[in-house]
């Protein structure tokens, strides 16, 4: 038994830690938040070639042919620096084409997909909370005709991959006809969304792989937003304990006060724990199948509501700065929005979960 | 218990009604005025019937009527009802214009009171720096005589409407040789002085309420001082508890309960109207609880206030549970906000905002309840007053130290 | 306008502190809680001959014709000290015959019931939350048959004034025929509470006063407990905050951890707005009639709400010995519990509230 | 990550099932032995085989087997679904034996060890006092040397199990002009000496798991001390370490949580199954995932166990989380028990109690909940080592005083 990370998997997260360190340091970070397009082919590009498009991937494609363990746990490194990188979308976008695209499609679409000159994403929300696959009401055809909300990186993504009735999946490129994309103004800023709307448009079905896909690309996308949601907290956690020990009022550093003291222990209490329950939720999706579904639900809903306590602490715990602009901790409060809501609200998966339940 | 007025203030009603209704709106040409020019003369009425800026002595502009906080009620009643112009909000009239009048020299009373009262000139509060937030007693901006002059330097922050200011009152260390509170004055500065630089802070929402001022040799004359040298302190803490008072009101709480209500209608939940759900409404009723405990220890604290008693530790509470309150208003909005809980609180540069502006005005709650938090002491400041004030327990060891 | 109590009610619940200070001291109070029985009629007679037993009565039937507000005062005074005294139940029962009652039947039980030589309860309750007057379900008659829960002092009353089906009210002595008393475990034991069985018991109908009676007395009851509940609340943040500035750890007294200091403010928090809540709620029942009903029922769900909460806190602030019996917190913490459930729980109130608002 | 115990742990519980299908349940005239002797006969055969007792070496003993904590774990699954006895619970076995054999003279691990393990006696715990709870340093009973023996005066609380233990091991102040902690010993004392007076300590509950001990010139052997002279203190943390990860347990909160469950589907609320309320429906699920989280941290400090790695702060967190997670289970359980919430939690001197048995339990759980965030440092000296030691933050000031 050995519940723990291995020595490649805390490679992997050092790497990805160090290449945003360099490429997007705090000053560029703060660029790209402020930026009014909010994308950087070039830094995405970059993570590409450090294989990170492509980890879930079959090798013959240029992907690494790792589990959903690896993909989260760069998903927990990106969001703990708040990478302003589409490492969510495109990652479900490629494991759905991996999963439901015959091999020629696999063929045609992957190796862009893995090595990163292509981006893809993922449109699957609708109106009124319909973000899973049985809510989908897009009705598939040769061409489809409606509107996808909160699309990830939507006006940057080459490639859509859009849930359809029936829990299916088509792609549409992004030159295809009567595709119009709409900017939306969400909150994080390091996570842009566009509203996409199809006329008549072209698409090319997946196929393959049965009533299964759309349900794994679901639970892989709500691990990936945990472990998302578990780096971001965990770093706001660091930054409120740094903050107190070095920010000075009444002439001592503010984390001798006893009543901060406890509220940081507070929120590492509520944040550490999820953890685990991140990498139990990733693993079950390769190996305890039997609970991946319902554990998924678990952890999404559980830690991405801790998140977004965490984010309100550690935004009075920063005082008057944790308020502004320039502060840091706003970006992650906003990021801890974002991780709430995509896919689904805690609300929704909760409900879900207790439907799953034995009880 | 009465929550009547009584019969004498009742009458007193008919006659401010009587005064509305003959001068507002404004009629004939005089309606035809520009809004601010309309405003001022109808102030001007107003205040020499006695209506406004009571508390204010004839001679610096004001109406002079003896405290009667049972006609004040009655007059910001029938005024809000009719949308009549009251003092001029800001900074100025609540703080400044009180301190003045209690520790000002005759000069600076002739100088700034009347203008103020009637909008003339707006005032901004320098207090906070970027090292003291809570703790004034560790502020570092610095005045130094240089003959008839005060030099000024330093950096103020927070400073909310320093671009329309014109002018700021400030608290600046000019006693370096004495400890803590007492090497600070409390001085005037007029902000189209050379050497102020007034940058906006933007909030988290993407709106900029504040300001950080850098004072870089900021000239300002020798006997805009209000109190005496080192005495700053002192003379800023009538100023602090008003502004705390203003923030605990229940108002603001009820107004966010009924949007609160709105948005419930309006929203689906789980497939059904968010109104109907069992959840949201006990959630709702929850934090009316809060409310209106709230709400009628406000009228608890007027009661008192008008026996001259001293309401207690409730006192002491309001602007925590004006914080409480909020924390939980935005908990139930993001709840039934759903999928737009992601959106963005204002349109903060980009130019395709999709969210109503109700749903943005949510997300601004959402955020902005946590500035409330923030702004005019921390939570866990109004903590350690009610602690140590309201129930008597030991000072704190840490900020003792310091002591 | 002077939203503030009296110099009589401060008088009074001045001069019922003193009483039971008196009559009642800890030790007796102890001596009652552990007893089996745990009813003292000299204590209650003594309450009754200070005027208690008829605040609300009308002067001929030696009733003091005191405002909902003056009885509820008191309510605030023997829940601050945990009186163990039936006066909520009484207070209601002769409440119900005042209102509902036809000049002989008034003239037969008040003077007794005033002058607490009569001890009065009400039996409401049925199975499965039945407190409401639109639950009961007992059939109205010349007799009844059925079995009322949660009967304060059921086993020490002389008269029961039972609730029936329509919201109606009829009396039964105690020594009728039919009448079964059967002792129930309550966690409080300053108020015992009884399972009462009727098996064709004749019961006099008190037909006067229309529908609205029940109604009454339900309001009057929610306030009268909002009020004890406010008392307690506030006694044991007393209690937490002397122990505090008593107890010493780690060299000082615990009243110095700011953790804690941030803690006792809390629970003052909570239950010091209360008390604005309840005097509004009763002073409403006289004076307010288009809001008192649903302002009853906010006031109840919500102090009994921060009862439970405050007790929950009172008892960590008091480390081991809270969690005794020998400790005092114990005692208000089982009135909180008790509070919270008689005449209906918290979330009974809080729907009643949201169906009342003018959404 | 592999949660699977590997082919080698497979094959031993394969061993393990062998040996259990041969010796439990007893068999034949074996069969008919009093319990606890049918019990003791196999404990001894499973100590010979090696799977109890395993970290206790064969002279006092145990089995002496090489640490390998998934044999333990698998020894504790197999013997759990086979309903086998394992070590005898307690205090004894769980604290005392450990130290004795970390710290303990020869003679006493002789003379103890292998009697407790053997469940043939019962020990209890003499640390805390009426005026030190989480403060240890403050203890004030005495013990003096008198010839031979020590002799102790002061008095003992919350010691569980006093009435039935044969022995106590206690702190015991022996060198009054040592400071603090320097100045206590770890003391042996046979709980049959003149001079003990053990009074139950009722809970709120109505239950007396706990006891007071008064200890009047109580004598005991000079030589009943573990480790040195005023060394007391550091003798007494591993064991107290171990108390911390017992209680940090999450099986406990797993049947909670099934329990919970239960309550909800055998009652109803706003007339319908509280298991089909919706909003009970999430708050399962909430609670269900606080309980994941600590679980699946277990397992992640065990795997950090068996590399012999820290496992770092969440070490520190075990015990919070299961008061946390108490408090919530507490809370949802009221919510469902509806009217019986007033009830009595256990038959606590009247002899009429209607509440069903498994409401009086979650009444008791209810108040339990408490106890919980009490018993083994309060919830506050929780956070104290979680800040201080796990975030680094600074040491407490107040506290730092004393020192």
């Amino acid at each position: 038994m050995d519940f723990d990370l291995s020595d490649e998997q805390r490679l992997l997260q050092e790497t990805v830690a160090q290449f945003i360190d360099n490429e997007c340091p705090p000053a560029r970070l703060r660029e790209l938040f402020d930026d009014e397009v909010g994308y950087d082919p070039v830094l995405w590009k970059g993570l590409a070639e450090l294989g990170l498009a492509g980890i879930h991937l079959p090798g013959e494609y240029g992907g690494s042919e790792l589990e959903i363990l690896d993909l989260a746990v760069v998903a927990e490194t990106l969001g703990s620096l708040a990478a302003p990188v589409p490492y969510l979308s495109h990652s479900l976008a490629s494991l759905a084409i991996s999963l439901a695209g015959n091999a020629d499609q696999q063929g045609r679409w992957l190796p862009g997909l893995a090595s990163g000159d292509a981006l893809a994403t993922v449109a699957l929300a609708e109106e009124d909370a319909g973000w899973l696959p049985e809510a989908w009401k897009m009705a598939a055809g040769e061409t489809i005709t409606g509107t996808k909300e909160i699309v990830e990186f939507g006006e940057h993504a080459d490639l859509f991959v859009v849930g359809l009735a029936g829990g299916r999946f088509g792609v549409v490129e992004r030159n295809a006809s009567g595709v119009e994309i709409q900017r939306v103004e969400g909150a994080d800023r390091t996570r842009r969304i566009a509203r996409v709307n199809f006329e008549n448009t072209p698409i090319e079905m997946l196929n393959e792989g049965g009533d299964e896909v759309a349900a794994r690309v679901r639970d892989v996308g709500l691990v990936l937003i945990s472990a998302d949601a578990f780096g971001g907290a965990t770093k706001l956690v660091e930054m409120s304990v740094e903050y107190a020990k070095n920010r000075e009022q009444f002439g001592v550093t503010i984390g001798h006060f006893q009543a901060l003291k406890h509220q940081l222990a507070n929120m590492a209490v509520e944040i550490e724990p999820t953890r685990a329950l991140y990498w139990y939720a990733a693993h079950a999706l390769d190996h305890v199948p039997e609970e991946s579904e319902r554990v998924a639900a678990i952890a999404k809903s559980h830690i991405t509501e801790r998140y977004q306590q965490v984010a309100r602490d550690a935004t009075e715990a920063h005082g008057g700065i944790g308020f502004t602009w320039e502060g840091d901790t706003q970006i992650w409060f906003k990021r801890a929005m974002f991780d709430r809501v995509f896919m689904g609200t805690p609300r929704v998966h909760q409900n879900r979960a207790a439907e799953l339940a034995d009880w | 218990m009465d929550l009547s007025y009584g019969q004498e203030t009742e009458d007193y009603r008919k006659e401010v009604k009587t005064f509305l209704t003959a001068n507002w709106p404004l009629a004939g040409d005089e309606a035809k005025m520009p809004r601010e020019d309309g405003a001022r003369l109808f102030r001007e009425r107003a205040i020499s019937e006695g209506y406004l800026c009571r508390n204010i002595p004839k001679q610096y502009g004001g109406s002079e009527q003896s405290a009667d906080a049972l006609r004040g009620q009655v007059i910001r009643e029938e005024f809000g009802k009719a949308r009549a112009p009251m003092e001029p909000r800001g900074i100025g009239t609540m703080m400044l214009v009180p301190t003045l009048l209690d520790r000002g020299e005759e000069w600076q009373k002739e100088k700034f009171v009347g203008p103020t009262i009637r909008g003339e000139i707006n005032w901004c509060q320098g207090y906070s720096e970027p090292g003291s937030g809570s703790d004034l007693a560790s502020l570092m901006t610095k005045g130094e005589l240089d003959g008839d002059d005060w030099v000024i330097n330093g950096q103020k922050i927070w400073t909310s409407g320093a671009q329309r200011a014109d002018y700021m009152f400030c608290l600046v260390r000019t006693e370096p040789d004495e400890k803590k509170h007492a090497g600070i004055s409390y001085l005037l500065i007029d902000m189209k002085t050379k050497g102020i630089d007034v940058r906006p802070l933007r909030q988290m929402t993407g709106s900029s309420e504040f300001n950080e001022v850098f004072l870089n040799d900021v000239r300002t004359p020798k006997d805009w001082i209000v109190g005496k040298r080192g005495e700053g302190w002192l003379v800023s803490r009538t100023t602090l508890k008003h502004e705390r008072n203003s923030i605990g009101n229940a108002a603001q709480s009820l107004g966010l309960l009924s949007g609160l209500v709105s948005l419930a209608k309006s929203r689906k939940i789980d497939g059904q109207p968010a109104i109907e759900d069992p959840g949201v409404r006990r959630e709702l009723v929850r934090i009316e609880g809060y409310i209106r405990a709230h709400q009628y220890s406000g009228f608890l604290q007027t009661s008192k206030g008008l026996k001259d008693e001293n309401a207690g530790i409730i006192a002491m509470m309001n602007k925590l549970n004006s914080t409480n309150i909020g924390h939980k208003v935005a908990h139930l909005a993001m709840e039934i906000l759903g999928d737009d809980g992601l959106g963005a609180p204002l349109a903060a540069g980009l130019g395709t905002g999709t969210a109503g502006s109700s749903t943005a005005n949510w997300l601004s709650q959402y955020m902005g309840s946590l500035g409330i938090a923030i702004a005019g002491g921390t939570a866990n400041v109004q903590r350690n007053v009610i602690a140590e004030r309201g129930l008597g327990l030991p000072r704190d060891m840490a900020a003792n130290r310091s002591k």
